[in-house]
């Protein structure tokens, strides 16, 4: 069975939408039974398109789910039910794995090593996010003498940060050099090769040449940082990198006044005119997703909520530059013309170090070999939905991607 | 009676040391990194070495500096909010439980106000709204210790009411706040010793509860909770993380109580008597 | 005539083993009380009375205090070599004791039947309806108006003299043959105090159980007692009959101590009292224990503590100056 | 005894206003509470339409009013990320937490005071000191700590008892010891104490006088006393132990209110976060009315007149 999808105009993000790196987009619900029930019920007992249907939900400790019995398109599930237990403390969770209590267990790279040491097999997800920090507001004329406006000092700050470092001890190794903001190897249209080599070069750890430029930009005894520390839902060990970046930092001659949120503290400050996060570096993460155009509209585009380069009512040079080029790639049928122009996206938002991605991030699973067999995860996919219905037994052969 | 417990002020006045001195007695900074060192176990266990006297944490920081500085900010936490909060709440429960009256139920339905508002609840409220701190913390937990102390402190009070020795000053015509002063206070003595030694315990514990919760002193800087907190994680493989500044805690707490509880006997006037 | 004394006390002595040292807070008491009658003992406050009558009950904290020497007899047998499980067959039964402060000595927590209850049930074991039966006739024997509500009532209920009332019903519950009253009435007001001693006699003369009265007040010895033994510094000093003692006091310090009471005769009302302070109980002086204050002392009373010496019919005094007369 | 309950209601709803008066000051002292109430991803118009829809433009005093009056409705607002009334989420939970919250206490019972009681008798001996140590522990172990390594010890080394959530008997035992742990050392410590204070009462001295036997005079004469001053602090703790929830059902991943608060905090689900305050602060005022009549039961004093 095929869905049609018409638009009226140029749909950039559907293909993505519709593969689900956008949650909500992405699933297929029925039509007559959703409108037959209404909102509220369909919340309760959904249906989707799915190799898993819902069975039934016990809020606040699991998720019920049965494979389904015809053969599905993504493979049918080798376990007959699925119960995805809500566990929110991390060691717990991990103690459930190894008793067997559970099979599977999404864990933090802090985790990856117990996890490893206590028996347990550790599947990675590639390409799953990307760890960065940013600048809000750093447009804004209130803060035009701020250090931080300087491209030229917001690329030492990442001179300053030893990546090898990070990916080696904070994510015990299970992550990778990042490319540029927001673009994986199985990122759409995009020269990913060059982009590769590109910022394994401007990635690098370079202190010297970071305390030379700051000193070249009259900072010589470095500056005061305000750097608001917070770490997205189900990526803790972003306050890590965020605290170890803080500490490279430091070792620059940078005083680095941070200051730590809980993530729910954080959406509201990107309201209005962002006045807590104006002349602030901040961490921030991107999920990983086959298109460029898309993530940068969001971060970018003077409507959106990040704004980052400039507002409806204030778009400099490079705000109004970025529109330009988004525009005509969203209009842009031709792939090599698409790709071109999301490269040069890319390059304007590069050079500006304005986002700087720190590390490529995976997704984590700690998983009891006496429960569930090995298997690959697809790239870029760790939601749970797409690792399970893989999830082979024990005795059976891995997963054919 | 038992004799005095030397072990035991030793310790507390040890940890005052290290919490004063901590600059001068710590071999690194408490929140410089060595991400290359990361999770060394102690000297003696092997693959421990004399550079990091009690091993090193996720990040390679010197876990006896964080631990010397974690007593600072751990003890501050405990002198400010027993302060603030049992001084209120002895100060309170006497005057509510001698006059009595008006005063009395007004006071004690601020208390009970201020057992129904769980403080855990509102640091965590002021932490997500104000932003986690040293301020946010000790008022949360102040604003959990005077409650409890105005009760109890209270509860004796109306015993001690009855006792012919008040009823005598009474008549001797002193002045309530004499009487409060210099003949219920002394006789509540004891049992606010009692309850200050059970609550620096409260207090230390509060401030580990929290920093799991992800409202208490904000990393990098340590406190023993929050190291507690942080190494949870891996009692399996690193357990020293989390184990050390989880045995500073129970030998402080340990201390005191005896060392309170000495002091009690010490205090007791009925004691004293033979 | 010892067959007639009830209890006989020899040379009892209980001491207090503290940190800053040993305190002989009893030291060589020997007393004997007769069948029937109210053997007054008076004495400072601190001189050891009160620690005397919990050595008897064997209510002393065992932590601290241990009777070092001496016997306790009662009915002819050793009370202090009982087990303590006898000893609870003993108190109450046969010996029992009213304490100081009624204010105190009530339990908060239960009824005044329930206390009473309690002490009847230990003896009888009958069933409950007799047993409260029982409690309202002990109220109704001390004297306290309509038991029947009061039996219901706790004891923060009831006036001072009425929980002394109670106090005293529960002593006397037990039929006992000696009864010690350690200064039942100091915490009463003085017309309380007059119906409450009354109370006791009555009491007595009805049982003719034997009383050790405890008190500091000559007045009231004068009053109740038969005989009276005058303790100073953990010892008795003197003992007699009262009349005798009251008219020629033999030891100086029975003499000041009577010289201070308050003559209802004499209108000056004026008071002699006893200049100096009662030796400390921890490091006692070698002789005669009041010759630091007595006006008659010489080198031997400082030096050697007197015997005891006969003062007259049934009265004996442990004074040098007695010697030979 | 009916008035004294009657009192006890009434300064109960006095309370309530007191905590909902805070809550929603709280609520107004981080700005402009409609950011609080939206979702992350919520637009301007979003928040036009919530802030008309809760009368956010109104004046201050008419906004607390519209709030205490849909709280007495028992509308105490929608959890963001359920998308349901708070209150039916609360409700749906309570029932797993007072599913420990009592073996919890029943634990602090059976254990601490009699322990308290034989420190007491033992009074600076070895059991004493040892009872000490015990009770020492419980009160200087982060329960978040004594559950993870309980879990560590009984579920992952020694395979005996499940590591979490809600089941069979043997779930709960590692959840109640967690819980039970700081409840049963502050029962014992005060146990003992006051019962130091009782043994050498002079009511004690008369019991034993009647010539009742030591097992009575302890447990019926010293204990009934001893117990009045736990109690007191016993109402205290139940605070503690309704927040202590937070920590234990979130390490234990049990389905109750406790971690129901934790996530609130966690997902900044404000209108949850304060409806779950004010409706714990019924129960606790509940339970310490419970605890109130059951003070003034053991303590005559109180009860009558």
């Amino acid at each position: 069975m095929t869905v049609r999808v018409n638009t009226n105009e140029p749909q950039l993000g559907l293909p993505a939408a519709l593969s689900r790196a956008v949650a909500p987009e992405g699933s297929i619900a029925p039509k007559i039974y959703f409108e037959a029930v209404g909102e509220e019920e369909f919340r309760k007992k959904p249906i989707g398109s799915g190799p898993w249907k819902f069975v039934r939900s016990v809020p606040g400790d699991r998720i019920e789910f049965e494979a389904v019995t015809h053969p599905h398109w993504r493979g049918r599930p080798h376990f007959k039910n699925l119960h995805i237990l809500q566990i929110p403390e991390e060691s717990t969770r991990v103690a459930m794995v190894r008793t067997g209590e559970a099979a599977i267990a999404s864990i933090s790279p802090e985790t990856v090593l117990s996890a490893g040491r206590g028996g347990l097999e550790v599947l990675t997800i590639p390409g799953t996010m990307q760890a960065v920090f940013q600048f809000y507001g750093a447009w804004r004329p209130s803060v035009k003498d701020d250090p931080i406006t300087r491209p030229r000092v917001r690329q030492a700050l990442s001179l300053a940060i030893d990546r090898e470092q990070i990916i080696e001890h904070v994510m015990a190794g299970k992550a990778q050099m990042p490319r540029p903001f927001a673009t994986f190897g199985f990122t759409d249209s995009l020269s990913v090769d060059r982009w590769k080599k590109w910022s394994d070069d401007a990635y690098r750890y370079d202190p010297a040449l970071a305390k030379k430029i700051l000193a070249e930009e009259g900072y010589p005894n470095g500056f005061v940082l305000k750097f608001a520390n917070v770490a997205l839902p189900g990526t803790q060990f972003m306050i890590s990198i965020g605290t170890a970046i803080a500490d490279m930092w430091t070792k620059i001659g940078i005083k680095v006044n941070m200051k730590h949120y809980e993530w729910g503290a954080f959406p509201p400050m990107q309201m209005g005119e962002q006045p807590n996060l104006t002349g602030w570096a901040s961490m921030f993460r991107t999920a990983g997703r086959p298109d460029v155009p898309w993530r940068y509209n969001a971060a970018f585009a003077p409507d959106s909520t990040e704004r980052l380069l400039g507002d409806t009512g204030d778009c400099q040079e490079t705000c109004r530059k970025f529109l330009e080029i988004y525009k005509a790639v969203i209009n842009e049928r031709d792939p090599a013309k698409r790709t071109t122009l999301n490269d040069s996206m890319v390059q304007l938002i590069a050079d500006q170090w304005i986002v700087v991605p720190i590390i490529e991030g995976m997704g984590y699973y700690a998983i009891n070999k006496k429960k569930v067999g090995e298997f690959a995860a697809i790239p870029g996919r760790h939601e749970l939905g797409d690792v399970f219905e893989r999830m082979p037994h024990p005795d059976e052969k891995p997963w054919k991607n | 009676m038992r004799s005095t417990p030397w072990i035991c002020i030793l310790v507390i006045v040890t940890m005052v040391f290290m919490a004063v001195f901590a600059p001068l007695l710590t071999p690194y900074s408490p929140i410089d990194q060595t991400l290359r060192d990361k999770l060394l176990p102690p000297f003696w266990l092997e693959g421990g070495s004399m550079k990091y006297l009690l091993g090193t944490d996720a990040f390679g920081r010197d876990i006896l500096s964080r631990l010397l500085y974690g007593a600072r900010v751990s003890l501050i936490v405990a002198t400010l909010a027993l302060t603030a909060g049992g001084g209120v709440g002895l100060v309170i429960g006497i005057v509510a439980g001698y006059l009595g009256g008006t005063v009395e139920s007004i006071l004690m339905r601020l208390v009970d106000a201020a057992f129904t508002f769980p403080a855990i609840l509102f640091a965590l409220l002021l932490a997500v709204t104000m932003g986690q701190g040293l301020g946010t913390l000790v008022i949360a937990i102040s604003l959990l210790l005077w409650a409890s102390f105005a009760r109890v402190i209270r509860g004796e009070v109306l015993a001690l009411k009855q006792r012919d020795f008040v009823a005598l000053a009474k008549v001797r015509g002193c002045s309530e706040p004499r009487i409060m002063l210099t003949h219920i206070l002394p006789n509540v003595l004891s049992t606010f010793m009692v309850l200050v030694t059970l609550n620096i315990g409260v207090v230390v514990i509060a401030e580990a509860s929290l920093s799991f919760l992800g409202a208490g002193i904000p990393p990098p800087t340590p406190s023993w909770g929050l190291m507690v907190s942080e190494g949870r994680g891996r009692i399996a493989d690193a357990w020293w993380v989390s184990l050390i500044p989880g045995l500073a805690i129970t030998a402080l707490v340990l201390s005191v109580n005896v060392f309170g509880d000495w002091l009690r006997d010490r205090l007791d006037p009925r004691l004293r008597q033979l | 005539m010892s067959s007639e004394n009830v209890l006989e006390i020899r040379d009892l002595a209980t001491y207090f083993f503290l940190r800053r040292g040993v305190v002989k807070a009893v030291d060589g008491v020997s007393l004997s009380l007769r069948r029937g009658e109210i053997l007054g003992l008076v004495g400072e406050s601190g001189c050891g009375k009160s620690v005397t009558a919990l050595s008897i009950m064997r209510l002393l904290p065992r932590s601290t205090a241990r009777t070092v020497r001496g016997e306790v007899c009662l009915g002819g047998e050793n009370i202090l070599a009982r087990s303590q499980r006898e000893m609870r067959e003993i108190r109450g039964r046969r010996i029992s004791m009213i304490l100081q402060d009624p204010q105190t000595s009530l339990n908060p927590v239960f009824s005044v039947g329930e206390q009473l209850r309690e002490a009847i049930f230990k003896r009888t074991r009958q069933r409950k309806a007799e047993i409260m039966k029982e409690a309202v006739g002990l109220l109704r024997r001390v004297e306290i108006a309509a038991p029947d509500q009061r039996i219901g009532q706790f004891p923060h209920q009831l006036s001072g003299g009425m929980k002394q009332r109670v106090v005293g019903a529960i002593s006397i519950s037990g039929q006992p043959e000696v009864l010690i009253a350690d200064e039942p009435t100091t915490a009463l007001d003085a017309t309380i105090q007059l119906q409450y001693l009354k109370l006791l006699k009555r009491l007595q003369s009805e049982t003719d159980m034997a009383i050790l009265f405890i008190t500091h007040d000559f007045g009231v010895v004068a009053r109740m007692c038969n005989r009276v033994a005058v303790m100073y510094a953990g010892r008795i000093v003197e003992c007699g009959p009262v009349a005798q003692i009251l008219e020629r006091p033999s030891h100086p310090y029975t003499q000041a101590l009577i010289a201070s009471v308050p003559k209802l005769a004499d209108a000056t009302g004026k008071l002699t009292t006893i200049d100096g302070q009662p030796p400390s109980l921890m490091n006692l002086p070698p002789g005669c224990r009041f010759a630091p204050r007595c006006a008659h002392a010489d080198p031997r009373c400082r030096s050697i503590y007197p015997s005891t010496f006969t003062a007259g019919v049934d009265h004996t005094a442990d004074c040098w100056r007695l010697e030979g007369q | 005894m009916s008035g004294f309950i009657a009192r006890r209601l009434l300064q109960g709803l006095v309370v309530l206003v007191l905590v909902a008066t805070v809550v929603f000051f709280l609520g107004r002292l981080t700005g402009n509470p409609a950011d609080l109430m939206l979702p992350e991803d919520a637009t301007a118009e979003d928040r036009q339409r919530l802030i008309e829809a809760l009368g956010l433009d109104g004046s201050l005093f008419k906004q607390f009013v519209a709030f205490i009056s849909s709280a007495l409705k028992g509308d105490l607002g929608t959890s963001l990320r359920m998308r349901q009334p708070a209150i039916d989420v609360f409700l749906s939970r309570l029932p797993n937490t007072l599913a420990i919250i009592p073996w919890a206490l029943l634990l602090a019972m059976v254990v601490g005071i009699p322990l308290g009681v034989v420190a007491a008798l033992h009074r600076g001996r070895l059991l004493d000191r040892a009872a000490g140590t015990i009770a020492v522990l419980g009160i200087a172990t982060p329960s978040f700590w004594l559950g993870i390594v309980l879990i560590f010890l009984f579920s992952v080394e020694l395979g005996w008892l499940p590591s979490g959530r809600m089941g069979g008997p043997e779930h709960y035992v590692l959840p109640v010891i967690t819980l039970g742990a700081f409840l049963t050392a502050g029962f014992m410590r005060l146990t003992r104490s006051s019962m130091l204070e009782v043994l050498e009462s002079e009511y004690v001295k008369l019991a034993r006088i009647k010539g009742l036997s030591e097992s009575v005079v302890i447990w019926k004469h010293c204990l009934r006393n001893a117990l009045i001053p736990v109690l007191t602090l016993w109402g205290v703790f139940v605070g503690n132990l309704i927040t202590g929830a937070i920590v234990t059902e979130t390490v234990f991943a049990w389905p109750g209110v406790g971690r129901l608060t934790y996530e609130a905090v966690i997902y900044r689900d404000f209108p949850l976060l304060q409806a779950i305050i004010i409706l714990k602060a019924i129960l606790i005022l509940t339970i310490n009315l419970v605890v109130d009549i059951l003070y003034a039961y053991v303590d005559p004093r109180i009860r009558v007149n």
